[in-house]
């Protein structure tokens, strides 16, 4: 995942790491050949790193438990919350678990506002006529936005993530699960978003920064807009650089330009102005350095004013 | 064993008819040839003809000129501007349309408005200008505009126009000596009346 | 016109003089000095056409001079002369941290490789600096001390394209001195003599005589010397160690002015070594294509000169033509294709001598 | 028999290297020949273009994006204006986009033009990059004839154009593409099929489609690696639905899908495509239609963002406009299309040889002016 290399190629790699070169001079194709050989140099820096990564990688599995189990303590919150929109307060007070008690206590006040949409989003029964009808599902979602449909089969997996009520623009993200969100959206059957078009920093009044994503499904041809706001005191983005390849840039740009930090990003450097460059620029309230390595920048130039 | 010798055969064929390909060229040269002495000979001006009477109608882009005796200080120019190259300086005339002889101030423009403003100072960086256009649509009386092109029996075809001094392409096309001549006109003629 | 021959005629002039040490330098110097005019001049006149073929080739009409200030002369003469006085006027740049030494001793190393494959060029039955015994394995060998100067320029530079520009040099040139001596073997086993006027005098008797026209296969050995020599000379498609695009300007990026004037000029030189060597092997030398007729020792110098200036001609015309080829291809081609062919070439050649020679 | 291996080295191809086209540095890890990473810095033509354009208004932004794609500003100037009149609601005449579309593929072909040749040029053959010049050049005259800029025109304004076609246009543009149509057979002759090229080129740096999306390459470089994406066909802007044409993809003609001769010859069919579009924008242009009618008087878009991407010669460019409301904008961001377009070059360039890096780099046709913005 993390390289981007064929399986193949890794897999090369790591018996060569073990001293095994014969597997990759013995390959028929030169590209392949040559594609192994100059991963095996950047492996061989540092060979812990690569197979750590890359092994890893294969064990994704693991991962997928831990949403799974996420996912789980969401279908208990949402079973609380359906309990208590009937009146049974008693068993939500019952919950030992902290954490899990507040949870289930704020969305069953966000659920008070529209108890009967939520009924019927996380039901069980709703649920399962998703799954099972979903030919007729898919007609449905025909006529409604993408956005929507982006909603609405979020709430059954990431509840809470999208923020804004009306998603006719664009999708307002809770940055904490940005990455996992991110994930779903490229690979989910439904959605498939394979291409991040754009992906830009928005400083809004100086006080919260926003960074947006402009995706677009190649197969699906359809198009969508995500928004993450940050506070400008600590603007911490998960990255999304694994998932998108072009993210790395495009995050390296707007980190650079509004120093929007994305953590987990490999290698987070400014782009397009040198290193030591002081401030955001495309921040509102960036003022222009008066020396330059010690060479004042003028103002205004001679004779003019 | 095919392929070794299709290969070789296609890069000798393929070479081969490349290199007719040049031969014709070379043969052809004085023909073909698409290149301009320079000093000698100028590039042409494109052939543009827009269908009317277009004595002020101007598309070439070469350096910007200002018809000063037309100019009414509107400053729309220098608001066009995307990069701020132009900056003009105005001072209330002190009578409507009206010729200052002394400072060489026309009254009224060759469109018939009658100007209110004396230009004190209208200088063009031309090392900044990025001959965008942009400040000649705005201006009402057309007094700003591009030399070269189909007007150029007033103002010839001229891309080369290269200073031993930056500051020399700080074009100032205000008449010198405006500002203490319009001082001086307004003392004397408030020290008349 | 030979060494001995001024030699003699200076003891035969002054018989009285005992020591004849000073008629040996004399004799010497004097073919050298008029050999390196000839070089200077040669160059001048191929920069020009180098510069005119291209251009018409490329829809342009290269250097003119036309109106009043005649800027290059008319035609653009000039062109060559000024540019030549332009690199020599140049300031002279070493760069600090290069091993001025080497830096100094490789542009005329790698003029003198040049120069001195002058020596057995044939011009004429008579003038030939020095008629060599081993004519033709004595160009083949001073011709691979451009390696060296090569390498050395390279390396004294202390620049990474340079090392890079010398060290494909010298895997080219030395690849490919083999294709072309593996062709030229054909050339000596049907001349039967290394010597450059005993190989023109046996293709006496006008076109069919040459040995490109002996038997089938010297067409082959002719086209895979003339490559072969064109990657000896660094001429695109071959032209790798000074790819533009690609290593700047190879070994030669650090040099400038007189300097680089030399290596420009050896190239230019070793153009004229290797296709006067094509033309003695293959195209018959001095002799008159037309048997009997124009075959005066003047007409001699004719016939050499534009055998070797329509060799040269194929050379830019290519070089404008072509893209470059990459280095694993080079190589490729020189000992997968060229190296096969010419051993194929020297059986092949023998059997056919042996059958109907 | 292992790999010989020697020390690496750090060889640093520019800023200034006559390959990089324009101020590129790619930082270059090699064992001998052997590329084993490419590091690109880029940023040294940065000229704070969206930083500008929070201080102009949006009609003073025009000038600016010609010189972010200074190879083609007509394009670049199309790619605002359509977005800018989306936002403003702006409906503009069918001369004017008819003559948009032909001022649009025009430059898509004298781009072309320049990055064939200049690829061409990276592989070594010179004589191809000035007949490509040569024909280029007469591209450029007819803008010049049209609005008066060789290289930078400003001509797209927002509602309109900034000149009506001059007598004569229509005319001299039938006898260059009359001209032009046997010139690209004689490039393809000369060039495209030449063993030597052909070598360079096919199954060098080979773009997987994955590799390209994941990437978020576009334009002639994602067709290249066989799928079919246009925006002119896909998600049509102006009046290009109204055209018949062809979206070349790339089919592995001498190599495998994606190669470097690939996306050369991408471009080559490309040309050939946008000389039908012309052909048939000139035919259908409407005689009457005043080129300034919708020009609104001021510029002042509601408060809202848009996101709009046109197909530029180098794929596909997206201006994302944000307005508060005032005559200025409040955030302007492009999506260029060389930005993703070099960001791929590590994952496609690395194993090659340190010729093959150039190659790769040349076929990916970038302009480091709109890189750096």
């Amino acid at each position: 995942m993390s390289s981007g290399l064929d399986n193949k190629i890794i897999e090369l790699v790591l018996s060569a790491l073990d001293g095994n070169m014969d597997s990759i001079n013995a390959l028929e194709d030169r590209v392949v050949r040559s594609k192994a050989k100059a991963a095996l140099f950047k492996a061989k820096k540092d060979p812990g790193k690569f197979r750590a990564e890359n092994t890893g990688d294969r064990s994704g599995a693991d991962e997928v438990k831990e949403t799974v189990t996420s996912d789980d303590s969401q279908k208990l919150i949402a079973n609380f919350v359906l309990k208590g929109l009937d009146g049974d307060m008693d068993s939500i007070n019952a919950i030992e678990d902290r954490v899990t008690r507040s949870k289930v206590k704020a969305a069953l006040v966000k659920a008070k506002k529209s108890p009967d949409e939520y009924k019927k989003i996380h039901s069980p029964k709703a649920v399962s006529d998703v799954a099972s009808s979903s030919s007729e599902v898919k007609k449905i979602v025909h006529e409604e936005s993408i956005n929507l449909k982006i909603k609405n089969l979020s709430v059954a997996k990431f509840p809470g993530s999208v923020l804004n009520e009306n998603v006719d623009d664009f999708l307002m993200i809770n940055p904490s699960i940005w990455y996992d969100f991110a994930i779903w959206l490229k690979t989910d059957s439904n959605l498939l978003f394979d291409s991040l078009q754009c992906q830009t920093g928005f400083d809004i009044d100086g006080k919260i920064l926003e960074a947006r994503y402009n995706l677009h499904s190649m197969s699906k041809k359809h198009y969508t807009e995500v928004r993450i706001q940050v506070p400008i005191e600590n603007p911490k983005i998960p990255s999304v650089e694994s998932v998108w390849r072009i993210a790395d840039w495009f995050e390296r740009e707007t980190y650079d330009m509004f120093g929007i930090e994305f953590s987990n990003h490999r290698d987070l450097r400014r782009i397009l102005l040198p290193e030591d460059w002081e401030g955001w620029p495309l921040r509102k309230n960036y003022e222009v350095q008066e020396t330059y390595h010690g060479i004042v920048i003028p103002k205004m130039k001679e004779g003019w004013e | 064993m095919i392929k070794y010798f299709t290969d070789i055969w296609t890069s000798i064929t393929t070479i081969l008819g490349g290199m007719g390909i040049t031969f014709i060229h070379l043969i052809r040269a004085r023909q073909d040839n698409v290149t301009l002495q320079y000093p000698e000979e100028r590039w042409p001006r494109p052939e543009r003809n827009i269908g009317f009477d277009h004595d002020n109608y101007n598309v070439i882009r070469t350096r910007l000129h200002v018809d000063m005796d037309d100019c009414i200080g509107c400053l729309k120019c220098e608001r066009a501007c995307p990069v701020d190259c132009i900056k003009i300086v105005t001072e209330k005339a002190p009578e409507r349309g009206s010729d200052i002889k002394e400072i060489k101030h026309v009254g009224v423009t060759t469109n018939g408005t009658r100007k209110a403003m004396v230009v004190t100072r209208f200088d063009i960086d031309m090392s900044e200008c990025c001959y965008c256009n942009l400040c000649t649509y705005p201006c009402p009386e057309e007094c700003i505009f591009m030399t070269g092109g189909p007007n150029s029996s007033r103002h010839p075809l001229d891309y080369e126009f290269s200073e031993p001094d930056r500051d020399n392409l700080i074009y100032k096309f205000a008449k010198s000596g405006t500002k203490e001549g319009l001082d001086k006109y307004i003392g004397e003629k408030s020290a008349e009346s | 016109m030979t060494v001995d021959f001024l030699f003699d005629s200076l003891v035969s002039l002054f018989p009285s003089w005992e020591n004849t040490d000073p008629f040996l330098v004399i004799s010497m110097l004097i073919p050298l000095v008029a050999t390196f005019g000839f070089i200077t001049v040669y160059a001048l006149v191929v920069i020009y056409a180098e510069l005119k073929v291209s251009s018409f080739i490329q829809d342009k009409v290269g250097p003119m001079g036309q109106g009043v200030g005649l800027h290059a002369g008319k035609w653009g003469l000039l062109q060559p002369i000024a540019d030549a006085l332009k690199l020599l006027s140049k300031e002279d740049i070493i760069p600090s941290s290069a091993n001025k030494l080497l830096f100094i001793l490789a542009p005329f190393m790698i003029f003198v490789g040049a120069f001195i494959s002058f020596i057995a060029l044939p011009f004429n039955g008579s003038i030939i600096v020095s008629d060599l015994n081993i004519g033709i394995f004595y160009i083949l060998g001073v011709g691979s001390l451009a390696v060296i100067a090569l390498i050395l320029a390279g390396w004294s530079s202390n620049n990474k394209w340079s090392l890079y520009g010398g060290m494909r040099s010298a895997a080219q040139i030395i690849s490919y001195e083999i294709p072309a001596g593996l062709s030229l073997i054909v050339v000596i086993m049907l001349a039967g003599s290394l010597n450059m006027q005993e190989i023109i005098i046996y293709q006496q008797g006008g076109i069919s005589n040459w040995i490109i026209f002996d038997n089938p296969f010297m067409p082959i050995a002719f086209v895979v010397y003339f490559i072969s020599a064109l990657a000896e000379t660094n001429r695109t498609p071959f032209d790798l160690p000074e790819s533009e695009s690609e290593l700047v300007a190879g070994f030669v990026t650090e040099y400038s002015g007189m300097r680089y004037a030399f290596f420009f000029l050896s190239e230019y030189a070793n153009m004229f070594v290797v296709s006067v060597v094509a033309v003695t092997g293959f195209l018959g030398g001095w002799q008159s294509p037309f048997s009997g007729s124009l075959d005066s020792p003047l007409m001699g110098v004719f016939w050499m000169l534009s055998k070797t200036a329509f060799l040269i001609f194929i050379m830019i015309w290519i070089r404008w033509t072509v893209p470059r080829l990459r280095v694993d291809q080079l190589m490729h081609l020189c000992w997968k294709v060229f190296l096969p062919i010419g051993l194929f070439n020297i059986f092949a050649v023998a059997i056919w001598t042996v059958l109907f020679g | 028999m292992g790999i010989i291996r020697g020390e690496e080295m750090v060889l640093n191809i520019g800023p200034q290297h006559p390959a990089t086209h324009g101020v590129l540095r790619l930082q270059v890890r090699t064992d001998g020949e052997i590329v084993s990473s490419i590091t690109p810095y880029i940023g040294y033509l940065h000229r704070c273009f969206e930083k500008h354009c929070e201080s102009v208004t949006y009609e003073q932004v025009i000038p600016f994006t010609d010189r972010c794609d200074y190879l083609a500003s007509m394009t670049m100037n199309f790619g605002y204006v359509v977005a800018m009149e989306e936002m403003l609601e702006i409906k503009v005449n069918d001369r004017v986009q008819h003559i948009r579309v032909v001022m649009a593929e025009l430059q898509r072909i004298a781009s072309h033009l320049l990055g064939l040749g200049a690829f061409g040029l990276d592989i070594g053959a010179f004589t191809p990059f000035l007949h490509m010049l040569r024909d280029r050049e007469r591209i450029l005259d007819l803008f010049e004839m049209t609005c008066g800029a060789r290289l930078l025109y400003n001509y797209m304004w927002i509602g309109g154009l900034s000149h009506d076609l001059p007598v004569g246009f229509v005319e001299s543009t039938y006898k260059f593409l009359d001209y032009f149509e046997p010139k690209i057979d004689e490039f393809v002759n000369l060039l495209v099929h030449n063993k030597i090229f052909v070598e360079r080129t096919a199954d060098i740096g080979v773009m997987p489609q994955d590799v390209a999306i994941s990437y978020g390459v576009t334009g002639p470089n994602l067709r290249a690696s066989g799928l079919k994406w246009d925006l002119r066909r896909d998600d049509p802007y102006s009046i290009y639905n109204k055209f018949e044409f062809e979206v070349p993809v790339g089919e592995g003609g001498k190599g495998s899908v994606g190669d470097c001769w690939d996306r050369f010859y991408v471009r080559v069919l490309e040309m050939k495509e946008s000389i039908k579009i012309v052909r048939q924008a000139l035919a259908s242009m409407p005689k009457d239609g005043d080129v300034h009618q919708s020009l609104p008087k001021k510029i002042k878009p509601p408060i809202g963002s848009i996101y709009k991407r046109t197909e530029s010669p180098r794929g596909d460019l997206g201006y994302y406009i944000e307005s508060d409301g005032s005559n200025i904008p409040y955030r302007l961001k492009m999506r260029s299309p060389a930005f993703t377009a070099l960001s791929v070059i590590d994952e496609i360039a690395a194993g090659w040889l340190l010729s093959d890096v150039l190659a790769i780099l040349g076929s990916l046709d970038i302009v480091l002016g709109e890189i750096d913005r």
